[in-house]
């Protein structure tokens, strides 16, 4: 057998440019309020990346990334750090920064049912929502400690979704859209007929607090001010984190390979043994979990649930982030959830025409780059073969 | 129970404008796999292109017969147009994207034509007065009220749907829609113009949405930039549940959800807020049972 | 702004990232600018009540802008918070801890507004509510930000009740929509309706964007009601006003503050609107001392959308703001402090009054019926002149 | 007959709706042979791969795999009993990499567990070189170079380096019977020629492989079975080696009675 063939290490320095880029992108596009400068930047970044692209930026960050998964991550948690330090007391734009990153994480696991496996669901509006009013339900009642709560926020949506088990496991494509569909839409007209859950006029929930770590406080760091949504940017960012390293090392394993397999081909998957419903349900119980605990979290730090939150709108606001980023490419979910989540925010200038230019850039983006802003790359094991 | 007539009734008409609808989705799905989620908001297009063509009449003073007529063709052209245009811009370029992107962008083009008539027609948020163009009153059976308008819209709708089947099955352009249905390449090899059935069908299936919204009008009097919405929703249901690609499927499966929504209500009138969520656990249900829709879609796969 | 603006730089050149020209700086002004902030609905099924709003509330600063006298130049931040509570929060966090925003006018919704006020208690900014009428925006807490202008939904459905009793009639059916709205009015509505001792003989809840009410209707038939209570607003009413009349049912229908506005008459068409009642916690505008200029200044403006039901009283509640941050200046808890004192402020809806919860508690619950395809008040109307008669009389 | 044979069908029938597809079918594959499945357009052929794979269900009959009944197993099951096959119209896994793709194939022998994935990455490493050598010899087998493109997404390569992985994937599971659906389909008369090569190559080094082909091609059939059965209207209408075969009369007819 012949050795594998040698690589040069790749350069470190594009990744560092990379990550610096990507948190200046973030907490200019968070801060700029004037709509020119607004307007700029944006073309800014997205010159920037082209370019990146197009001379080979991209590529060499990405070798470098992959090559170095420690020294990624280490920059991360720096950039991390100087983006907090710079928000530190703007409330808006921590709780967008917290917005945004629960709703990429929700999108993960979205990616996992969708781009992996390729369950659709067009309930994840439901499936946070389950978990949010988990919280909001399981913290009247009190005595548990929010660790429990937030957690059985995931439990609660998994048991939920199991109950769609079968219809998901039976049916494909359009036919399972339905499904899942249908479940959304009864899901908000159920909590609106309902009055044990608060009916439509919503509940009120108390923020964080774990292990005496009172999320509503601000947090005061060597004559710094910090603000209290510090605390939730700091947890949904560590679970954020969490997810995507765990992600990453679901896809690039024998379980990555058969999901793919199962999306792809099921009749072939089968045939070579694999237990396609497994996986299915493996897929489909991770994505809730994430979706229930990400519910969970978001009900506790806007401190309010309703219906009107969790809405087949907002499930489909949750497929055009993953389809927007690049189906199956869990780093294209975080531009494209920033875009998504920020751009309305962002476009309040032009108050009553914001849907109608929401829906004209997601059209446009669609057919200039049907791919989404970060194809999905093919997987190569290259890496757990010669480590 | 001396209701069960009216109740029949009212779901015959809500179900003959479900059907209708359902009927655009699988005509779109045949042809091109696609789902066109934006039907839903045609109709509603067409609905405001009605309403404009009856107060352009009426300001002429033209009898309220032209009136009618004027609704419909106003109605169904802009819509054929509407449709034929989102086929050749939109869906055509994007036909080897993955099904997920064309299901996302449709429901973009929705959102775009449904805010775009908030906006841009005048008062365009507030409901709308549709006219009556057809004749009030009706007559009474039991306890029940036949309205005169209800029996003529139905009977129009049921024959459009009779002549939407006659186009596919017996003309020469439902035989090429078939063809390219069947299969695109074989189409191209007999000869058939691709490029010019698809806009076609697209313009065909649009325009029953413009037909089925000018009913709409007509019945409830009452329109809004906002009704498609829900009408898209219910009528991909139907069309999945009936089986998508299979018109009878589609139109039963239209039928069967308003007759859902008119059991809940009729027989648990205290429940009507949980009408929808006992109709979609119905659906839910009636999918697992049946994967493929209850007249299961044509073709099984090939190994 | 100013220091959003400068930290923004800051950023950019910490990471040197965009050569950045500076812009100009604007250039000083004679008065002292005070930013205050709007939010109401601006898309979505209930924005022309957020867009009249919202254009109500742009001419109190206009007019006060235009006059001289005022010491501050005022500037209105109009938010969308598209009648949900978790936007509602995220918009209300972005005025709430720009320190630039003296005051806020928020929210047409109840629901975002129960979410809301949490956080303007937190980062202490006055605001005053324009429209939203569930009580516990103000009941359910005793913040000293939290102030309301419109009245809670209570006094219409007493009024309301008591005035069906006094014309005899006996037997209701309650239909709303699902919302908090609806199901908050059907709620008082029952609550003073049985008190009277009629009887409700069947209550429906539809979901406000339901078209078809026929199975609904085919019940209601068969209840025979004599009159129909609707709790929602004007497009689920006037849907249920039309598609009454096609099932032939002629009972009498009575609504409230969430059909009052022209929006109801045009969709029903005046021949269907008309005879309906109504209970609005405004008096006519036009006939309220400083109204009429209100409505000529309104059209002046040149706003396309009408002012809707609530423009008034963001028109009022955005001037009660101004007229504070004049005497108190523009400082939030000085505002705060002020708007506590509020008593009998004279408005064109009347005089305004602030109870130890920040709710106005003088509105004045008017008794309304169209007539002529134009709500008119009961008083003044033919009908209670006897001229014309209600549906359903005994 | 003395040895039991690896695979017995008894009065096979699959039935669509009205159609008879397989109709009363006894086929016996011997240990170590290669079994031609020959006939016209729609006698059945496909359709008895499907069934004894598990993606069809027999509407009657039975079937024996080494002595056992698989008639109701499952594809899984049959899988994990040592049947891999490919198909007529190419299933790779095209967005995926060729490794990932012959990697399906050795599915049953890879751990699974959440654990071993996800956190005992040393172990799945370890894992994931043993099978890359193998497959890399494997490939090396049918072509060298495609072995250096073992990372290259299946969508890149040509028709017939697709069919060297897909049976690369159906070999790497070390089955007892493979079962090759039209390996020539979508081929040149000569890649069908060096495919049919590489067969037999493979063949003669793994050794007592057990093979059943279906196919169109004559000179392929020719050249690599031991033995065929034709079918006709899914009947087996002649059974024997393929110079037997292809003159009797029987046989003559049914072909020429299509064409």
């Amino acid at each position: 057998m012949s050795a594998l063939p040698s690589h040069k290490p790749a350069r470190v320095w594009p990744l560092i440019v990379a990550v610096a880029f990507a948190a200046a992108s973030l907490t200019t596009l968070v801060l700029i309020e004037n709509q020119k400068l607004l307007g700029l930047t944006l073309a800014g970044i997205a010159a920037l990346c082209f370019a990146a692209a197009r001379f080979g930026g991209v590529a060499a960050t990405e070798a470098a990334a992959s090559e170095n998964p420690w020294l990624l991550r280490g920059l991360v948690l720096i950039a991390a750090m100087a983006v907090l330090f710079v928000l530190r007391d703007d409330n808006f734009g921590l709780l967008m920064v917290a917005t945004v990153l629960i709703y990429a994480t929700v999108c993960i696991g979205l990616t996992i049912q969708m781009g992996y496996t390729g369950l659709t669901n067009f309930a994840a509006a439901a499936f946070v929502g389950t978990g949010g009013y988990t919280a909001a339900m399981l913290g009247q009642k009190g005595g548990l400690p929010d660790i429990v709560v937030l957690i059985s926020g995931g439990l609660i949506a998994v048991f939920i979704g199991s109950l769609l088990i079968l219809p998901v496991l039976r049916t494909r494509g359009h036919y399972a859209a339905l499904t899942t569909l249908a479940f959304g839409v009864m899901f908000t007209v159920f909590l609106d007929a309902n009055e044990l859950l608060g009916g439509p006029q919503g509940l009120k929930i108390p923020g964080i607090n774990l292990f005496g770590w009172d999320f509503s406080d601000d947090l005061h760091i060597a004559g710094y001010t910090f603000s209290f949504y510090v605390n939730y940017v700091i947890l949904t960012g560590a679970v954020t984190a969490l997810t995507m390293v765990l992600t990453g090392l679901l896809d690039r394993s024998w379980i990555g390979v058969w999901l793919d397999v199962v999306r792809l081909d099921e009749t072939a998957a089968s045939v070579f043994g694999l237990k396609v419903g497994r996986w299915k349900v493996l897929a489909f119980t991770l994505g809730n979990f994430l979706a229930g605990l990400m519910g969970a979290i978001y009900a506790k730090m806007t401190g309010f649930i309703a219906p009107s939150n969790f809405t087949f709108g907002d499930s489909l606001v949750m497929v055009s982030i993953v389809i927007l980023g690049g189906i199956g490419n869990r780093w294209g979910v975080l531009p494209a959830a920033l875009i998504v989540v920020l751009l309305p925010e962002k476009l309040q200038f032009i108050q009553e025409y914001r849907l109608l230019l929401y829906a004209l850039v997601v059209i446009v983006i669609l057919v200039v780059q049907p791919d989404g802003l970060v194809a999905r790359r093919v997987r190569t094991l290259r890496m757990e073969a010669r480590s | 129970m001396g209701t069960i007539g009216q109740h029949l009734l009212n779901g015959m008409m809500q179900g003959t404008i479900y059907g209708l609808v359902a009927m655009g989705f699988t005509i779109f799905f045949g042809v091109m796999n696609v789902i066109k989620f934006s039907h839903g908001d045609v109709l509603t297009v067409g609905a405001f292109a009605a309403l404009v063509a009856v107060w352009a009449t009426s300001a002429l003073g033209m009898p309220v017969y032209v009136q009618f007529i004027a609704a419909f063709i106003a109605a169904m052209i802009l819509t054929a147009v509407v449709g034929a245009g989102i086929s050749h811009f939109l869906i055509m370029p994007l036909r080897n994207a993955p099904p997920l992107n064309m299901l996302l962008m449709t429901m973009m083009v929705g959102t775009l034509l449904r805010e775009a008539i908030r906006l841009f027609f005048p008062n365009g948020t507030n409901p709308q007065r549709f006219p009556e163009l057809l004749p009030a009153g009706g007559f009474s059976l039991g306890r029940s009220f036949f309205r005169f308008d209800a029996l003529i819209l139905i009977v129009a709708g049921v024959a459009s749907i009779g002549v939407v089947y006659w186009i596919i099955n017996r003309t020469k352009f439902g035989l090429a829609m078939r063809a390219v249905a069947e299969d695109v390449e074989t189409a191209r090899t007999m000869g058939i113009n691709f490029a010019r059935v698809i806009p076609l069908t697209f313009a065909l299936g649009s325009l029953t949405a413009g037909f089925a919204g000018t009913i709409y009008g007509l019945y409830y009097s009452e329109i809004n930039y906002g009704m498609g919405l829900l009408l898209a929703v219910i009528g991909f249901t139907a069309a999945i549940v009936g089986g998508l690609g299979n018109i009878w499927g589609a139109i039963i499966g239209g039928y069967l959800f308003a007759g859902l929504q008119t059991l809940v209500v009729a027989a648990m009138p205290s429940m009507s807020d949980y009408k929808n969520v006992f109709a979609f656990v119905l659906i839910i249900v009636l999918i697992t049972w049946r994967p493929t829709g209850l007249l299961a879609e044509r073709g099984s796969e090939r190994v | 702004m100013v220091t959003m603006t400068k930290r923004t730089f800051a950023a950019l050149a910490t990471f040197t990232v965009l050569p950045l020209a500076f812009g100009s700086l604007d250039a000083a002004l004679a008065k002292d600018k005070v930013k205050i902030a709007f939010v109401g609905p601006l898309t979505g099924a209930l924005s022309p009540h957020g867009i009249g709003g919202r254009n109500s509330a742009e001419l109190a600063v206009k007019t006060m802008n235009a006059d001289p006298k005022t010491k501050y130049e005022y500037e209105l931040v109009v938010l969308d918070d598209e009648c949900k509570p978790n936007i509602g929060v995220q918009v209300v966090t972005k005025i709430a801890s720009d320190r630039s925003i003296v005051a806020a006018i928020p929210h047409y919704c109840s629901a975002t507004a129960i979410a809301t006020v949490d956080i303007f208690n937190r980062f202490k900014l006055p605001m005053v509510v324009w429209a939203a009428v569930l009580p516990e925006i103000t009941y359910a807490n005793k913040y000293p930000e939290v102030h309301r202008v419109s009245g809670i939904l209570i006094g219409q459905n007493r009024v309301g009740a008591a005035f069906m009793k006094e014309r005899g009639y006996k037997k209701f059916v309650s239909f709303a929509d699902s919302t908090d709205y609806g199901k908050s009015m059907n709620k008082y509505f029952t609550e003073f309706t049985k008190e009277n001792g009629n009887e409700i003989l069947g209550t429906f809840a539809v979901p406000p964007d339901q078209q078809d009410l026929s199975a609904e209707l085919t019940k209601i038939k068969e209840l025979n009601p004599e009159v129909i209570y609707f709790g929602g607003l004007t497009p689920l009413g006037a849907r249920l006003r039309t598609q009454m009349a096609k099932f032939g049912i002629t009972a009498q229908f009575e609504g409230n503050s969430g059909i009052m506005g022209d929006a109801f008459i045009n969709a029903a068409g005046p021949e269907l609107a008309e005879g309906t009642v109504t209970f609005f916690d405004s008096p006519p505008i036009s006939k309220m001392p400083g109204g009429k200029m209100f409505t000529d200044s309104y059209k002046a403006a040149g706003y396309t959308e009408p002012p809707e039901a609530y423009g008034p009283f963001a028109y009022i509640a955005t001037k009660l703001v101004i007229d504070t941050i004049e005497k108190a200046g523009p400082d939030r808890a000085k505002v705060t402090a002020a708007l506590g004192d509020v008593k009998d402020v004279p408005s064109i809806v009347g005089p305004i009054t602030f109870d130890d919860h920040g709710q106005n508690i003088t509105p004045l619950t008017t008794k309304y019926v169209v007539q002529d395809g134009k709500w008119t008040v009961w008083e003044d109307s033919e009908y209670a002149a006897g001229k014309r008669k209600l549906k359903n009389l005994p | 007959m003395t040895a039991p044979a690896l695979l017995e069908s008894r009065g096979l029938t699959v039935r669509f709706g009205g159609l008879l597809a397989l109709n009363a079918l006894d086929i016996d594959v011997r240990h170590g042979e290669v079994l031609g499945l020959i006939g016209p357009n729609g006698s059945g052929k496909t359709t008895f791969l499907n069934v004894i794979s598990g993606v069809y269900s027999a509407s009657a009959g039975s079937i024996r795999l080494d002595g056992a009944d698989i008639t109701t197993a499952s594809a899984q099951h049959l899988s994990a009993s040592g049947l891999a096959r490919t198909f007529q119209r190419s299933r790779l896994c095209l967005p995926l990499s060729v490794f990932d793709n012959i990697v399906l194939g050795a599915q049953k022998r890879l751990n699974s567990g959440l654990w071993h994935n996800l956190i005992q990455r040393k172990a799945l490493a370890a894992e994931v070189r043993a099978i890359a050598a193998e497959a890399r010899e494997l490939l090396y087998v049918f072509n060298p170079t495609l072995a250096d493109k073992l990372y290259d997404p299946a969508i890149s390569l040509g028709m017939i380096d697709r069919r060297r992985v897909e049976i690369c994937r159906a070999l790497i599971g070390k089955p007892k019977l493979v079962l090759l659906d039209e390996p020539s389909a979508g081929m040149t008369h000569d890649e069908t020629d060096q495919v049919v090569d590489e067969i037999l190559g493979i063949r003669k080094s793994l050794g007592g492989l057990t093979i059943i082909i279906v196919e169109h091609e004559m000179g392929l059939i020719e050249r690599v079975t031991d033995r065929c059965v034709v079918l006709n209207y899914g009947k087996k209408i002649c059974e024997g080696k393929f110079r037997d075969v292809a003159s009797d009369p029987v046989v003559r007819e049914a072909y020429l009675g299509q064409s």
